[in-house]
């Protein structure tokens, strides 16, 4: 149990895939504009990455390992991806007509998140079981919803500070998310994982 | 007779004295107390890099400002950049060398501060963050902190300090290493340093604490340290400069955290009497934290605001890489900022009574 | 050789399996089409006047919403711009001048003695703004028309003048803020 | 929830509330309140504003030259929100024109000029003697004929508070007076407290509130001491004293001070059950209804540092400032800042010829040393001084940054129309921000948008409504000519001459060829040709006027879009409908647009290079 919250602890916050990792950033600057949208954001990846984690996951150790075609691992990964994007996709458009605008392009971008497939590749090379697999991808997601929404709640002040010109917009969101990545460097050694 | 006023003003039509110039100013006077107590136990030092520091703050804003094409002076004289100047000084070894001063300060100034529209637009705490990048970047130099005065070897004058800021070697040509020698032989650390490092090698609390880098109640000299910037923030309280809820919350916060992690492992835990006199606790709690641009302003807010930070000061020095977690957890909870604002809106008048 | 089977099988089988899922899900989360039209066109400020090239507001708004700029309308000027930046999840731009400038908001006015009758402004009125029947004189509802400009064309007589409109609201003057920080 | 019962026991147990925030301002009300209530002599000239009050201005009743009496009414209350306003003296009307109104803009409004004959003849209005008698409704008219209106400050129409809709449990007398320097109430209260209890019986006897309480603060001893000995023996009048603190006065803090409870946003006091009125206002009223009296004279405090006789006076509405003024002595200092109201909440006087009217309750001429005026606005920091100040829990650092952006949306969901503009957060702001004022212009701001949100839902609606006309009457038409070809067809089925026919046709189709509009036999082609003039004429006369604009550019797209259309018409298509013309007419305002804009930019030019 302690590991399993450990190694929750550590994707969150030690191992975040934003901040530390440098996972995923094409979502992280791209749909941090309104809290609102960043919380749905982060709802639809979480659901994505967690269900992707255990799809490949499955898919790995019952299909590729068995039959020894390891090698079609990215491709097989890409395909179970995609599908699990493509089905949150649909889900969002019925649910939440007003989120699925929102999110625009970055919904099926997900796809393209490489914190999915990083989290997939990861956890075939950190050997982690079923269960490890699912907490390694809900913490990352975790941990990407997480420093999205604070990202979002301080572009939303940005957005009315007297920022130079050269640096409005996408620039002073770099630095920003460059502060906080320095910031949590302070988690460093928190969780040895 | 003379002229009426022909100049449309909306009401109201007067003010209080007190202007942001002045509270800028009364930060940087309540600091004289720790100020003071910090010269006395590391040196001259402190008051070198003060002003090496203060120099640099202004220096680089006074730049920046000529390029914003913003009122250079008019600027400066708001001490915004003079406090954060001078909180970076008293946050760094005495005898660290002069580049690392101007590193630190000038990614305060020009990165964190002015970037973001200068003063009032800042998301972190610029001295923090300024604080942060050095730790990170030079980790030998800044925990180069020197043993209280009292317990070394050499007796350090005025012009040491500045020849081993300046150049690395004092006057007699020792370096800042030798100069950590203690009486008895052995390198000093900082006491939150030491009991990490000690920890780790197996020893138990109460072993460790018993070293004479450990004083009555806190570490020996940082404990001194301490009441003065305590002193001093109770000075700034009385002013109302700053209001009570985040000192309060965050010493209250960290000193919980610390009696429960000790009475559960006493071997293993900081005494909390010295989790809050030892570090830059104090000087966090009642002038870092303190800083009303990064920090969170709802009155519930300002009390989560501070018990988080207590709570990240205590989880990074039980269990983080670094001993003192200060800078890190105020960098930490300034991103939490806005979020903590935006959900503790105090309900406005006529919203509560729902009939 | 075999390895080679078997991953063309298993890609085969996984590729079947989830168009299969696919395909369910499309069926099972069928949407209508967007409100987004409605949205846009509330957005804008009716005044029907065409200066964004089509003929009237809720043309404007279809075709924002197939992905025209959406900065082609003067009289909303920059905030209905930065609305509509938001709605579309764009950055918002500066207003295109191809279509015109944002002006002060205006109202047709007709001199009376001048007006032969002709009824042409009421035809071009795009929100049956002007009253007047054939040979009389036709007078403007000043609560009603939108300051599109529409009508001074027709007229052939030019006995149409866009006039400023007065602002009711008195804004507080900031003008006196800025004097404040000159000194 | 508490009941309504419990409400008024626990009034009646004296408990008070405390407010969120507040401050303390340096008081200086004793420069004024030693000395009685002197009277101000007569002015020569007095200007009175029609509308004086919140709501409709009355209808005029007087002509100028016309010969008035002190008291007459000058206008008639009309429908809705509306008080006459009276004649402040005898004399003649001199002129009815736009003046310099008591406002902050000072904005002209229509005032009537009345040049004193210094007789200061009466108009004899009846009193209702036996008002314990009288209908509630009829004492209404009377309150309202005689043009009463809250003289707190806001001078919100008496008569509709007296006539409450709903039961009201609560009668609040304001004589809080917070402002500083103002004291015009405390004197009042002090030499006039049997008048104002007068005026509270009346009040009782038309709103039938359960319990009367009078809250004073409790830096006006004298007038407390005056009141309790006034109200003595009515058991159901309470004297509430109250811990001195602005903005105690405000009506929403007050009736939290007194009875805990909050008047939910957008509503009034009376949909709790609380009624509130201003101690000057009780006294109008019993001077309204006892003695007759229009309410045309109110006491005004004139002080201020720069003021050499610093008082209470009784001044007749519609008298220029300078008049008050010169009476007090002012002694005006380096641009000397004149203030109609209090320091916290009062504007500015650009101009001294701006009359004393109904709400006016204080001239104040303050030095720059007693009451610092604001410095240069600086950056916000934050310091949350001004959030922890306001009495309604707003968050004005937070409405600073959005107004600043324009963030209507956001300022919403921060409750900036819950704002009461006490002015406490820019009175304690370290960076000396005019806070009030941005607040001002944006709820301004915010409420233009909301008129032209609805003007703008109207023309799409009639922009929609016209849409489908339009359709209908070309489905009609179609209707119409398919008809008529119909029985044309008939026609010549019925003639049986195929020969014909085929000439016809023939004929027809040549005289299309040739593209003379006259040939064009059939009738229902008139109106095919018509439609062709006129668009012909159209564009000759745009054509014309773009020639003689002389723009090389604009004609050249003019011309070659009239080609087309030329193309177009020679067709002879019939669909050179509405929506055609309409397409043309668009670009023609472009073009028009463009023009505009080209001359205003060779303008410009020609403007610069003469610079």
């Amino acid at each position: 149990m302690t590991e399993y919250f450990l190694l929750l602890v550590s994707t969150v916050l030690v191992n975040n895939f934003v901040l530390v990792k440098f996972l995923g950033l094409c979502p992280f600057m791209g749909v941090s504009s309104k809290i609102e949208t960043a919380i749905g954001m982060s709802m639809a990846t979480t659901f994505v990455l967690t269900l992707a984690s255990m799809s490949s996951y499955l898919l790995n150790t019952y299909i590729l390992q068995p039959l020894g075609i390891e090698f079609l691992r990215t491709i097989a990964f890409i395909l179970v991806i995609a599908v699990v994007v493509q089905f949150t996709e649909m889900v969002v458009h019925k649910t939440s007509p007003k989120l699925y605008r929102l999110l625009g392009i970055f919904l099926p971008l997900i796809t393209t998140n490489c914190a999915v497939l990083g989290v997939a590749l990861l956890n075939v090379n950190a050997e982690h079981n079923f269960l490890q697999s699912i907490v390694y991808g809900f913490g990352a997601a975790v941990g990407f919803s997480f420093v999205l929404v604070l990202f979002a709640s301080m572009r939303e002040r940005l957005a009315v500070a007297d920022v130079p010109r050269p640096f409005k917009g996408s620039a002073i969101a770099m630095i920003t998310a460059g502060l906080m990545s320095l910031a949590f460097m302070g988690f460093a050694g928190l969780v040895n994982f | 007779m003379k002229s009426i006023s022909k100049l449309f003003v909306s009401s109201p039509h007067t003010r209080t004295g007190l202007t942001t110039n002045q509270v800028m100013r009364t930060v940087c006077y309540a600091c004289i107390p720790g100020i003071a107590a910090q010269t006395y136990f590391f040196g001259w030092g402190v008051i070198v890099q003060a002003l090496l520091c203060i120099i640099v703050a202004l220096t680089a804003e006074a730049i920046i400002l000529s390029l914003r094409e913003k009122p250079v002076r008019a600027t400066l004289a708001d001490g915004s950049a003079m406090l954060t100047g001078l909180l970076i000084a008293l946050s760094i070894p005495p005898l660290a060398p002069w580049w690392i001063s101007v590193i630190g300060v000038s990614f305060a100034i020009i990165i964190v501060k002015q970037l973001y529209g200068g003063l009032g637009f800042n998301l972190f705490n610029p001295a923090m963050a300024g604080y942060v990048v050095l730790l990170i970047s030079f980790p030998v130099a800044m925990t180069n902190w020197l043993p209280v005065q009292q317990v070394m070897t050499y007796d350090i004058s005025f012009l040491d300090c500045v020849s081993s800021i300046f150049t690395g070697f004092t006057l007699d040509g020792y370096s800042v290493t030798q100069l950590r020698i203690a009486v008895d032989g052995i390198t000093m650390a900082t006491p939150l340093d030491h009991f990490k490092t000690q920890i780790d090698l197996g020893l138990t609390a109460s072993e460790i604490t018993a070293s004479p880098i450990y004083g009555d109640y806190g570490g020996t000299g940082w404990e001194w340290v301490n009441l003065g910037y305590l002193i001093g923030g109770l000075l700034l309280l009385k002013q109302g400069v700053i209001r009570w809820h985040i000192p309060f919350a965050i010493i209250a916060s960290l000193f919980t955290f610390s009696l429960i992690s000790y009475s559960i492992t006493p071997d293993l835990s900081l005494p909390p009497m010295i989790s809050l006199f030892s570090g830059a606790t104090m000087f966090a709690a009642f002038f870092i934290a303190t800083d009303p641009i990064s920090a969170s302003t709802t009155i519930r807010g300002r009390l989560i605001y501070g018990a988080i930070i207590g709570a990240l000061i205590f989880m990074i020095r039980e269990w983080g890489g670094y001993p003192d977690g200060v800078a890190f957890a105020v960098l930490l909870t300034n991103l939490a900022v806005p979020l903590i604002d935006y959900y503790t809106k105090p309900a406005v008048y006529g919203h509560k009574a729902k009939v | 050789m075999y390895v080679l089977l078997f991953a063309l099988g298993a890609l085969i089988a996984l590729t079947v399996v989830f168009g299969a899922i696919l395909g369910f899900a499309s069926v099972k989360f069928k949407v209508k089409a967007d409100p987004l039209v409605e949205q846009i066109d509330n957005l804008l400020p009716q005044t029907q006047c065409g200066q964004c090239g089509y003929p009237g507001c809720k043309p404007y708004a279809e075709a924002i919403a197939n992905g025209d700029d959406i900065n082609k309308c003067p009289p909303g000027g920059e905030s209905t711009i930065k609305q509509l930046a938001d709605l579309m999840g764009v950055d918002a731009k500066p207003l295109d001048s191809a279509h015109g400038q944002e002006d002060v908001k205006k109202v047709a006015f007709i001199r009376e003695d001048e007006c032969i009758g002709c009824t042409k402004c009421i035809q071009a009125c795009p929100v049956d703004a002007i009253m007047g029947a054939s040979k009389v004189m036709h007078t403007v509802i000043i609560d009603e028309c939108t300051g599109c400009d529409l009508c001074v064309e027709p007229c052939p007589v030019d006995c149409i003048d866009m006039v400023p409109l007065t602002d009711t609201n008195w804004k507080w003057d900031a003008l006196a803020i800025s004097v404040k920080n000159i000194n | 929830m508490h009941s309504e019962l419990s409400l008024i026991e626990q009034v009646k147990s004296g408990k008070l509330w405390d407010i969120p925030g507040g401050i303390h301002p340096p008081e200086r009300k004793s420069l004024s309140n030693s000395t009685k209530i002197d009277i101000i002599p007569l002015s020569p000239f007095y200007y009175v504003p029609i509308k004086q009050h919140i709501g409709n201005e009355g209808k005029l009743l007087v002509k100028v030259g016309e010969q008035v009496l002190t008291g007459q009414p000058l206008t008639d209350a009309i429908e809705g929100l509306s008080l006459p306003v009276h004649a402040p003296t005898s004399g003649v009307i001199k002129d009815i024109t736009p003046h310099v109104s008591a406002h902050p803009s000072g904005k002209p409004e229509i005032t009537i000029v009345i040049e004193s004959d210094h007789k200061d003849t009466v108009f004899t209005t009846k009193p209702i003697k036996n008002w314990q008698t009288s209908e509630a409704a009829s004492l209404t008219k009377h309150i309202q004929s005689m043009g009463v209106a809250g003289l707190g400050g806001a001078a919100f129409p008496t008569y509709v508070k007296t006539n409450p809709t709903k039961d009201i449990k609560l009668l609040i007398i304001n004589g809080v007076e917070c402002e500083p320097y103002i004291t015009a109430d405390d004197v009042l209260m002090r030499y006039f407290a049997n008048e104002i209890t007068q005026g509270i019986n009346i009040l009782q006897h038309m709103v039938q509130p359960e319990l009367v309480v009078i809250a004073i603060e409790d830096n006006k001893p004298e007038a407390i001491e005056a009141i309790k000995l006034a109200v003595k023996d009515q058991d159901t009048i309470e004297v509430r004293v109250i811990p001195t603190k602005y903005p105690s006065g405000g009506e929403k803090q007050l009736i939290e001070i007194v009875t805990g409870q909050e008047v939910p946003s957008k509503s009034i006091p009376a949909d709790i059950g609380i009624v509130m009125q201003n101690i000057g206002t009780c006294f109008a009223i019993k001077e309204a209804v006892i003695d007759g009296k229009a309410l045309i004279h109110r006491v005004v405090t004139v002080t201020g540092e720069s003021i050499s006789r610093p008082q209470n006076l009784w001044v007749k509405l519609g008298t220029p400032i300078s008049d008050l003024l010169t009476h007090c002595g002012l002694v005006a200092e380096q641009d000397q800042r004149l203030i109609m109201g209090g320091p916290m909440m009062g504007f500015n006087i650009m101009d001294t010829m701006m009359p004393v009217v109904k709400s006016t309750n204080c001239i104040l001429a303050p030095s720059e040393y007693n009451l610092p005026s604001f410095g240069v606005e600086q950056a916000c920091i934050r310091c949350s001084l001004c959030s922890d100040a306001c009495p309604v829990n707003l968050l004005p650092q937070q409405m600073l940054w959005y107004s600043k952006a324009k963030d209507h949306e956001k300022l919403e969901e921060y409750n900036l129309a819950d704002c009461i503009e006490c002015g406490v957060c820019s009175y304690v702001c370290p960076s000396q921000i005019p806070l009030v004022q941005y607040y001002r212009s944006s709820k301004v701001e915010i409420k233009q948008e909301k008129e032209d949100k609805i003007k703008s839902d109207k023309a799409k609606e009639r922009f929609e409504t016209r849409q489908l006309r339009l359709e209908r009457d070309k489905q009609a038409r179609l209707l119409k000519h398919k008809e008529s070809a119909d029985k044309r067809k008939k026609a010549l089925e019925k003639d049986g001459n195929a020969k014909d026919k085929i000439a016809a046709a023939l004929a027809r189709a040549k005289a299309k060829k040739a593209s003379t509009g006259e040939t064009a036999p059939i009738s229902a082609d008139a109106q095919t040709t018509n439609t062709q003039d006129k668009v012909a004429a159209a564009i000759a006369r745009a054509k014309a006027k773009k020639q003689a604009q002389a723009d090389s550019e604009t004609t050249a797209t003019v011309s070659s879009e009239s080609q087309d259309s030329e193309v177009g018409s020679a067709e002879a298509v019939e669909a050179k409908s509405a929506e055609q013309i309409k397409k043309d007419k668009i670009a023609a305002t472009v073009a028009r647009a463009k023009a505009k804009k080209l001359k205003q930019a060779a303008e410009n030019k020609e403007q610069g290079e003469s610079n």
